[in-house]
């Protein structure tokens, strides 16, 4: 996706450089996608993103435990190891919007990231891995939770 | 939190199985624990208390490195396992935060009893608990020994075991209905039994701790609090004679207990 | 201001662990407060890793990243001694950077 | 403090002090006994609908106040006592809707400092945080003893047998106030404390008892 905008300060002369080519968004807010993260349903949210009609693989892993005590923080893992990965997305399915996290991964980083999601009930958790040659595969986990972390 | 138990309980109801991909659930939410254990977020109150003991602060601008929290000034690492214990400076029986509080008012110049009327989580207050986080995460791995050589922290241990099982309110609970027996627990809750040493890293060896529930960082002085709360009981004040001495009364038992605090804790 | 960052990153091979905690709320927007108003959302939105000042990744977060968020990737190529950053921005325009040595 | 401490505290002196009998006991035991009651006093304040004189304990809190138990004739007193206080069903209606029992049994709020109002209506009855009841909800505690086919274990087949009216007779009362059976007892109690109302007790005990009750299957 386009250049993203450099949240390091000293880093000037990269931004410099971003603003002389254009391609710096005129806020951070701009960078993100709203669209996006307003999605109901996975498939909007991939699309939103410019991503094709997702297919699952067995090349992409989900990570997470099969029961979160709390929906509150509920650690999971995205993972790759095909080549030409472009971006990583976790995404709730039943949470209000879908989409989670979205990681955009370079050559120096491994595909594979974790974090923590909150759930607010039992919900398959969708890994998807959006790759330089259009693919966008999926995998995915149900994972139960004993107490919604939504709420109050 | 008065939706917790609910909440959980509607939830647990809906799934309706008791076994979740082929593991029981307590495997599952043991599996899920395991997961949270590295990374927790009470790393970054340890930091922010470490910051707070070396940075000048306060009416005075004075940081708490003189601070004598029972080892001698500035002497962080072991204080936390022999806390609560007496000092001859306020001639009182203090756990971690009230000392701290005592530290804080007189080494920088804020007033006590403000910090101890402000709820917790709030300005000064959420330092403390922040401080007391750092405190005991330097004595982690270390066993508990609190000494009970002088009259008034025999004393102390002597009134926080009636404290402890002392019944009242309209639901009729002590602290020993939940932790006065081995083996039990509330829902999926295991309860520590604390007439005794409940182990390494139980009950009173495991706060401060952060609670996946709310994302809050909780003293001992909250999780005492919270527990009255839920034993239908009125407000105890913060550093009060009787959570105190409840702490001596847990931190005697668990001589010999290895610290784990701060832990993480659902 | 928003509290440090803990950043842990260790060497295995060519590779280096990075493990991150944020300090933040991530408020969604959708709880209520006990006078029953809308508690108004409030979240980090982008995050920014860099190797060194040269940007490995970036990424996007919405509100349900749980509150004072983990994230823990892998670099490659990395050495004890490099340098690693990670910024925050959230939707309230706050922002933080911490930075720490890779070990 | 001058006298030596004794830690260990003489077999039921706690209680025999609190219950007014006088008998020889350790002074500094006493001592003990009598501060931690001011101490008790002095560290709590008012908060919402949890006010301080919930501190005031009557003879039964008093005398399971201690790792002890009471003597048997204080244990004695306590349960006459609880037997004569318990209210039975208006019109013998012993029995309302399972189905409202098990909400009441899920539902653990009620009473704290954090609770609004201290109306019965605001109130669960909190049981399977102590209770296994019914085989669907694997999460539940296990202070007290498991409820499930606590009916049908009893030989309840017909609410209206004369055979079923000692069990029914007893379980009213374990509810009501549990003391009438034992005067320690962990469990609230629901009708006495006026922590439950007479139709929530019902729901309850159609909850344990009506033979088409998920408890019972």
């Amino acid at each position: 996706m386009q250049t993203r905008r450099e949240m390091l300060t000293r880093s000037a002369t990269v931004v410099g450089l971003l603003a002389a080519a254009g391609l710096l968004p005129q806020t951070a807010q701009a960078a993100w996608s709203q669209a996006a993260f307003e999605a109901k349903s996975v498939a909007d949210a991939v699309k939103a993103l410019g991503g094709a009609a997702p297919v699952e693989s067995r090349d992409v892993t989900i990570t997470g435990p099969d029961i979160a005590e709390n929906g509150a923080v509920v650690p999971v893992g995205c993972a790759t190891a095909l080549p030409g990965v472009k971006r990583l997305l976790l995404l709730v399915e039943k949470n209000p919007s879908a989409l989670a996290a979205v990681f955009d991964i370079t050559d120096a980083v491994e595909a594979n990231v974790n974090t923590r999601v909150k759930m607010g009930q039992s919900s398959n958790v969708v890994a998807v891995a959006m790759m330089s040659d259009g693919k966008v595969l999926f995998a995915q986990k149900e994972i139960k939770v004993t107490l919604g972390g939504c709420g109050g | 939190m008065k939706t917790f138990v609910v909440g959980m309980a509607a939830m647990l109801g809906a799934l309706g199985i008791a076994r979740a991909q082929g593991k029981s659930v307590v495997e599952g939410i043991a599996e899920y624990r395991k997961m949270l254990e590295d990374g927790n977020p009470a790393d970054l109150f340890e930091a922010k208390g470490e910051s707070l003991w070396k940075t000048p602060r306060g009416p005075k601008n004075a940081t708490l490195e003189q601070c004598d929290l029972g080892k001698g000034q500035g002497v962080v690492k072991g204080a936390f396992v022999e806390l609560p214990r007496y000092f001859a400076d306020t001639k009182k029986v203090q756990d971690l935060e009230t000392r701290l509080v005592t530290c804080m008012e007189t080494l920088q110049g804020f007033n006590g009893a403000d910090i101890a009327k402000t709820p917790f989580g709030r300005g000064e207050q959420a330092n403390v608990t922040a401080l007391a986080t750092w405190i005991a995460a330097e004595s982690r791995g270390m066993r508990f020994s609190l000494p009970q050589g002088r009259v008034e922290e025999k004393k102390s241990y002597e009134i926080g075991k009636r404290v402890f099982f002392y019944r009242a309110g309209p639901y009729d609970f002590s602290c020993a209905t939940c932790h006065g027996q081995d083996g039990k627990r509330i829902r999926l809750q295991d309860l520590p039994m604390l007439t005794k040493n409940p182990g390494d890293g139980i009950g009173f060896a495991a706060w401060p701790a952060y609670r996946v529930s709310n994302g809050e960082m909780w003293s001992m002085q909250l999780r005492l609090n919270d527990c009255f709360r839920q034993q239908r009981l009125p407000y105890p004040n913060f550093g009060s004679e009787a959570t105190i001495a409840l702490g001596t009364y847990m931190g005697v038992n668990a001589k010999g207990a290895e610290s784990i605090a701060p832990s993480i804790r659902r | 201001m928003a509290d440090p960052m803990r950043i842990r990153a260790q060497v295995a091979g060519d590779k280096a662990t990075v493990r991150v905690l944020m300090s933040h709320e991530m408020e969604t927007g959708q709880r209520k407060d006990v006078a029953g108003k809308t508690i108004p959302a409030w979240f980090i939105q982008e995050v920014t890793a860099a190797l060194n000042g040269k940007t490995v990744m970036t990424a996007q977060w919405g509100p349900s990243v749980a509150k004072n968020p983990f994230l823990q990737f892998t670099i490659k190529g990395a050495k004890a001694g490099d340098k690693i950053a990670i910024s925050w921005l959230d939707n309230r325009g706050d922002k933080r950077t911490d930075e720490a040595a890779i070990t | 403090m001058k006298k030596p401490i004794r830690i260990v505290i003489a077999a039921g002196a706690v209680v025999a002090i609190i219950a007014g009998c006088a008998t020889q006991q350790a002074p500094s035991s006493q001592d003990f006994d009598r501060e931690a009651q001011a101490v008790m006093k002095a560290s709590f304040r008012d908060q919402g609908i949890a006010k301080v004189d919930r501190l005031d304990q009557d003879l039964g809190q008093a005398a399971c106040s201690s790792n002890k138990p009471p003597s048997d004739a204080v244990a004695e007193r306590i349960m006459v006592e609880a037997r004569a206080s318990v209210k039975w069903p208006a019109g013998g209606q012993y029995f309302g809707d399972w189905r409202e029992g098990e909400k009441l049994a899920q539902d653990g709020r009620g009473m704290t400092w954090t609770d609004s109002s201290a109306a019965t209506s605001a109130n669960g009855g909190s049981c399977y945080n102590c209770h296994q009841i019914s085989k669907a909800e694997i999460s539940f505690g296990t202070i007290g003893p498991s409820l499930y086919n606590y009916g049908k274990n009893r030989g309840v087949t017909d609410l209206g047998a004369p055979a079923a009216q000692g069990v029914i007779e007893y379980t009213w009362m374990k509810i009501y106030n549990g003391k009438t059976s034992n005067a320690c007892s962990n469990m609230p109690r629901f009708g006495h404390a006026g922590v439950l109302d007479q139709k929530q007790m019902t729901d309850l005990m159609a909850l344990l008892l009506d033979p088409k009750s998920p408890v019972n299957q």
